[in-house]
């Protein structure tokens, strides 16, 4: 009875993991014939250092965020606060580039810590106090910054090579975007701390009768998303050269189009890191093939739409997805 | 002899409710303490106190002579106390393992060896599931299993069970008292709560009776007899736990399903059900009962087979379709799929007929509607504040009487009760049974499944009995014995033996 | 087509960009090639994600309006590098990017101009400017009330000797209609007494009016310091509205592809200049049939 | 008996009620401090009017989308459709107001249709489903409008009178908003369809097993939102004199930010008209006061942000809020 009852559940799993592969793969196949620029080296590494430089990196911490069933909308502002202090401390604090990091990480995570603060322990709903955090971070970055890019100039050097820097000869936030997906998918399945984030989504009471501090994990999933918000911001500074309050306007609703079309329940308890670097590639790409086909400006956000229709249906027709 | 715990006046309230008025209660080592007592007597509710769950109002927790303080739940497990919840606490989308081990994961987690021990524990509990299915997957019966292999992961001094085997099968039920036995013989003290009373005799050493929040006394189970014990939990006797059989009228066949076929648990089910008949579908847990009932009310999709409802093709494609056509199903599942919580008595037993209460322009007719409920609810003796309280005020029995009366209020001809008195007292139970009965005085057709088989026998006019999706035989009252049941559940080949034998 | 022109604006969200877009086009097409445009959304990083996708695509020349002056480098330069000639209109980028030339109209001169025109306007009379800006952090915006600030105090000093006015708040409108209407309906409840809108572009005052009209103003000096959006201009032809700076998508748009056109072909003088401004005007009653076409997409 | 556990009832619900109203009058007293020309009799007409113009009238949609557990983001994007197509049928096309406003509206509940079309019957998840009904009514208001305002011109007279009219002395679109509230406050309380709604929030498989047909209910619901969004374009070209496909923008965001401030929950079942109704207005107090206090605009959404947390610790500190 029990390898019969295995196979049963890998089955269901594989279907599951097929849905949003399936996506991916049909979108790609369609992106092919549609340019015959889009396989090429090149376009492949301008759409992973895309993803890499938007939704990929903040979509792993909005995962852990909404795996707890919980929502991160500051995660745009965030990453555009980030920019600027990275701008500031190295440009007009003047220091270097690790102390500047360090910084800039603090700072995302100082984000966090406020808003998981107020969500865990005082429970506000993690849609209304994320959107004010939203508000306060793009309004810290316009003040900071009074409105307007600081340039890295020399002493940004350092984060300019990272930022459109080779390494193997890929772009290095592409790099760093698969560590952090290797890291998050890691402590997702084989920590204690990524186990508890999915039981809390699952069911926080059951949670909190095995006698598991929950209001903990939840702010720590919310520091987590403001640090890779940061790192975003870091990763957009170092691409452009300058720190600016302007970056990831609206990035939160992508970020979380990228997990829900990883197959994540807004409900809570289910979603993974492969299908949300999956999901956040087929954003990607819907992107990049519309301007590679050449399809007009405002035609462009009703094929977008209408993709993402298609590609979740072809995931629901899988039988992968439970609203 | 010191208690392993002493609880002293005890009292806690919510809002205007007191639940607990100055209980006391205490356990000793090497002990079954049962606690007893009618849906929303405080039996849970006490127990939450002790699992550090709920901060009392008033009282004292004295464990081993100490007065102590709990803050949460991890204060009372560290000193070993463990409480297996009434409402199934599992995380859905972990694991089996996960589930048993998510106190005490290690800070990183090596799967297989998780399994491992999940797997060792299981087996000694003597059920056989994987240890790294989903637990949202499994029956609920093996996520009770789940649940007490958690509570029995850690190192333990006090556990309680509250109400363990509403879920469970009479073997699994066997396995489990074996299982406390054995904990017993180690010293562990053991609350056990059941509105079972023939396996609270079979297990106790001393019972406690609670009603409305209070303790009517503790006994020593040789001192007393169940109606000794019935009649302190509900405050009478109840003169007869099943309504006599005889004033039915059997008429002509209601629903009658031919070959019905869906998924690998309804396998060519044929069987019928006449007016006025009460009929019974036994078997084993994930013998397919369940749904064979669904399937019939269009709640999951047939494959092949006919459903005639009084001479009538009957194709449900939802549910809408069955209840249009008169038919009504009492989920076993009352808290998901039978009630809706957080809203009113009136909204909940309402909601399978609504015509009834709007007007021509979908306006409700409140005023008519209160009148209606409060009227039904008075002869379903529902024990509730008011038609307007929420379903989630209710004790377990009125929960599933409010389920009753949305059929009753439906009024169509044919009602599948599938569990219908899951985690139900005595009290009510006998209630619900003489609800059942009416229904069937009153011409319709019933179909019951029970997983208690005694349920089964004292009500049903016959009883089917299903195994692995199929219909294996059938019992009259004359073969009527457990043995019977489960023989013909579980190989179909019994049956002649059973019946040459009885005729 | 030998030639494919790609088009990245930073956003398509104003009818300015709408009717510059149209006219980049336009151009590119009439002289036969394919055109791609993408719209930034506002989106640095969608936009420098457009930049790399019509590189990617192989376009030979690349209309650029940044969203960015400095952030758009790193792109610009890329492309160029990868051998696509690159010509930025409209808003402007650092000089320091590696491309053709810029093409646009002086926001701060047509401010300048502008303010002039308010001072003498004005002359006399006290002044109480309510501000209409567009989004926060946008440079265009900046270098526009900057300029008329700028135009304004000059011209004061030539007029009367002495700077006077006084700006009672600073809404922010979006740069449309409907976010112009609500910040100036705030504002004028709090400042009543405010004698000048100041829009940062048209249509923002045009909503900006709408609330005037809604509480029966009629004492209150209407002006923007860029545009001229075609309904802008009927209303200065009827003096309802007092004056906006000259500054024609059209024109700039098909300047930038004729010149980079130029350029592809390798026609393009070594020495042409890295700054090509349109001449600036400020457009007034006075001079309004000049400018005002009926059919104008703009 | 009955009156003893009505009063228990009554009182909670009062609580609840009294969460948001409490943020509204301190709200309120806060803002008549900080500005003398809050209370003004021009300056509250105004706050209403924007309210109306804006998150108010689409919050009633949206209060039943999220009831029923759901979310539709494509609230802004229908707008902007209503407005551009008011623009377009009635000074391009030459529609009178009549037919152009029942064209309008039946073009806002097609996109209701589709969209709550997916959700309902396919089960689509309603975050993307409606999010790429955002974009594909974005791309077509964009497409549509070719990107400019359409101007209503003399053809729209009758528009304009309505957008900034006065009726008793309160602006037109003011007494629709005050309708619409009316309307859906009656429906979802004292009809079939609003109980269904909201119990199908509550518990939605009790209720299909209770022999509901569920998917109708929710296909309905994104109707309903979809027609008040359209209602919401309407009034804004009405206001504006044009119709453009730049109106609503972030919108959502307001809509969803006023319903849940209003005490409902994002997980269904839960929430009042009354209490949205002070929740709109509530955002719009805090918009309001901001440029009748000055605060300068880098600033404003740092304070935003930060009175919308201490709002919500208001209500949570009522006890009314579960999260
Ligand atoms: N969290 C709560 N809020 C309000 N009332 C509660 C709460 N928990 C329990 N109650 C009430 O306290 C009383 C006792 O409930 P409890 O669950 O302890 O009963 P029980 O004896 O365990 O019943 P059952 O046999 O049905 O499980 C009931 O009236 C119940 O409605
Ligand atoms: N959600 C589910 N996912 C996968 N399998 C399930 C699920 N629910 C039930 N099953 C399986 O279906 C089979 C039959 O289910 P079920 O236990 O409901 O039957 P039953 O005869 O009604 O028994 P009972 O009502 O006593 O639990 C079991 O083998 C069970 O493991
Ligand atoms: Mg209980
Ligand atoms: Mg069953």
């Amino acid at each position: 009875m029990q390898p019969e009852e295995k196979t049963k559940v890998d089955y269901r799993s594989i279907i599951q993991r097929f849905g949003t592969l399936a996506i991916f793969l049909v979108l790609v196949v369609v992106a092919t014939i549609w340019s015959e620029n889009f396989l090429s080296r090149g376009n492949i590494l301008n759409v992973l250092r895309q993803v890499a430089s938007s939704a990929g990196i903040m979509a792993v911490g909005m995962l852990f965020v909404i795996l707890t069933r919980g929502i991160d909308l500051s995660v745009g502002s965030v990453m555009a606060l980030g920019s600027v202090l990275t701008g500031y401390f190295c440009a007009i604090s003047g220091y270097g580039a690790v102390t500047t990091i360090l910084m800039v990480l603090a700072c995302g995570a100082l984000c966090g810590l406020v808003s998981g603060g107020f969500i865990a322990y005082l429970r506000l709903p993690s849609f209304v106090m994320s959107l004010a955090m939203m508000a306060i971070a793009r309004g810290l970055s316009l003040i900071i910054s009074e409105g307007r890019p600081i340039p890295l100039d020399e002493a940004g050097a350092a984060f300019s090579r990272f930022g459109s820097g080779f390494l193997f000869g890929i772009p290095q936030p592409v790099l760093l975007m698969f560590a952090v997906f290797i890291v998050g998918g890691v402590v997702l399945n084989f920590t204690r701390f990524g186990r508890i984030v999915t039981a809390i989504g699952s069911n926080e009471e059951a949670v909190r009768l095995s006698g598991i501090a929950v209001p903990r994990y939840i702010l720590a999933v919310y520091m987590i998303s403001g640090v890779l918000a940061a790192v975003a911001g870091i990763i957009s500074s170092s691409r452009t050269g300058v720190g600016s309050a302007q970056v990831g306007v609206g990035a939160e609703l992508n970020v979380i189009a990228a997990v829900v079309i990883g197959g994540a329940s807004l409900m809570g308890g289910k979603g993974g890191v492969i299908n949300t670097l999956l999901g956040a590639l087929v954003m990607g790409i819907i992107a990049n093939i519309m301007n590679l086909a050449g399809v007009p400006g405002y035609h462009q956000q009703v094929y977008m739409g209408a993709i993402i229709v298609v590609a979740m249906l072809l995931q629901y027709s899988t039988g992968s997805l439970k609203r | 002899m010191t208690e392993l715990v002493k609880l002293k006046s005890i009292s806690k309230s919510f809002g205007g409710i007191h639940a607990l008025k100055s209980v006391g209660f205490d356990v000793r080592p090497g002990e079954v303490h049962a606690l007893l007592g009618e849906n929303g007597a405080g039996k849970s509710t006490l127990m939450r106190v002790l699992g550090g769950e709920m901060v009392p109002s008033h009282g004292e927790v004295v464990i081993d002579g100490k007065p102590v303080v709990f803050r949460d739940p991890r204060d009372a497990r560290a000193l070993g106390i463990v409480i297996i919840h009434q409402e199934l606490a599992l995380a859905p989308d972990l694991t089996v393992a996960e589930n048993i081990f998510l106190g005490e994961l290690p800070g990183v987690i090596s799967h297989a060896s998780l399994r491992k021990r999940a797997k060792d524990l299981i087996d000694r509990l003597g059920f056989k599931i994987d240890p790294g299915r989903i637990a949202g997957t499994l029956a609920v019966a093996h996520q009770q299993v789940v649940e007490i292999a958690k509570a029995l992961s850690r190192d333990i001094k006090i556990i309680v069970f509250d109400e363990p085997t509403a879920v469970l099968a009479a073997q699994d039920a066997m396995k489990l008292h074996e299982i406390i036995r054995g904990l017993r013989d180690r010293g562990v003290g053991i609350v056990y709560i059941s509105h079972r009373l023939e396996e609270v005799f079979d297990i106790a050493d001393r019972m406690t009776v609670m009603k409305d929040g209070q303790t009517v006394g503790t006994v020593a189970t040789s001192d007393v007899k169940i109606d000794d014990i019935i009649r302190m939990m509900v405050g009478r006797p109840i003169s007869a736990m099943f309504p006599e059989r005889g004033k039915r009228v059997i008429g002509q066949e209601m629903l009658k399903v031919e070959h019905l076929n869906a998924g690998r648990m309804v396998r060519d089910v044929s069987f019928s059900v006449r007016s006025g008949e009460i009929v019974g579908l036994g078997g084993l847990i994930g013998s397919g009962r369940t749904e064979v009932a669904r399937v019939i009310f269009g709640a999951d999709p047939l494959e092949s087979g006919t459903i005639t409802l009084k001479g009538k093709m009957l194709k449900p494609r939802s549910p809408k379709d069955a209840v249009e056509a008169g038919i009504g199903l009492v989920p076993e599942d009352r808290k998901q799929q039978g009630v809706i919580l957080d809203k009113p008595i009136r909204v909940n037993s309402t909601m399978a007929k609504m015509s009834s209460v709007v007007n021509a322009f979908g306006f409700l007719k409140r005023t008519q509607e209160r009148a209606d409920v409060t009227a039904l609810g008075k002869s379903l003796r529902l024990k509730a504040s008011s038609v307007d309280a929420p379903v989630s005020s209710l004790s377990g029995g009125n929960q599933q009487k409010v389920v009753l009366a949305k059929w009753f209020h439906a009024d169509g001809d044919v009602i599948i009760l599938d569990e219908p008195t899951r985690g139900v007292d005595v009290g009510a139970k006998s209630e619900i049974y003489a609800l059942v009965n009416k229904l069937a005085e009153d011409g319709k057709a019933v179909l019951v499944i029970s997983s208690e088989h005694q349920e089964l026998f004292g009500l049903c006019d016959r009883v089917l009995a299903m195994g692995r999706g199929r219909i294996r035989g059938e019992l009259t009252p004359e073969t009527y014995s457990e043995e019977n049941l489960l023989g013909l559940s579980m190989t179909g080949g019994a049956l002649t033996a059973n019946q040459g034998g009885q005729a | 087509a030998d030639c494919k022109v790609g088009i990245a604006m930073y956003t398509l969200g104003a009818p300015y960009f709408a009717a510059q877009v149209a006219a980049a086009e336009d151009q590119a097409k009439k002289a036969g090639c394919e055109v791609t445009s993408a719209d930034g959304q506002n989106d640095m990083a969608k936009q420098i994600a457009d930049v790399e996708d019509m590189v990617a695509k192989g376009v030979n020349l690349l209309i650029l309006n940044p969203r960015d002056p400095e952030g758009l480098v790193a792109a610009a330069d890329a492309a160029t590098t990868a051998g696509v000639k690159v010509v930025v209109m409209d808003s402007s980028i650092s000089t320091k990017a590696n491309v053709i030339t810029q093409v646009r109209s002086s926001n701060d001169q047509n401010g300048y101009l502008v303010g002039q025109w308010l001072a003498k306007a004005m002359q006399g009379k006290p002044m109480r400017i309510i501000l209409l800006s567009g989004d926060k952090g946008n440079e265009v915006g900046r270098d526009r009330r900057l300029g008329v600030f700028k135009g304004l105090v000059e011209g004061q000093l030539v007029n009367e000797g002495k700077v006077s006015f006084e700006v009672v708040g600073q809404g922010w409108g979006g740069w449309a209609h409907e976010g112009g209407l609500a910040a100036m309906e705030d504002l004028l409840t709090a400042h009543p007494d405010a004698n000048v809108v100041l829009g940062e572009n048209d249509s923002m005052v045009l909503g900006a009016m709408k609330a005037l009209e809604a509480q029966g103003k009629t004492d209150v000096l209407a002006l923007a310091a860029a545009d001229g959006q075609k309904e802008a201009l009927a209303l200065i032809k009827d003096g309802k509205y007092g004056a906006t700076g000259l500054n024609d998508p059209d024109l700039v748009a098909r300047t930038a592809v004729d010149i980079g056109l130029k350029a592809v072909k390798g026609e393009l003088p070594d020495n042409f200049p890295k700054l090509n401004l349109t001449t600036p005007d400020v457009i007034t009653k006075d001079n309004v049939d000049k400018y005002y076409r009926a059919d104008a997409v703009f």
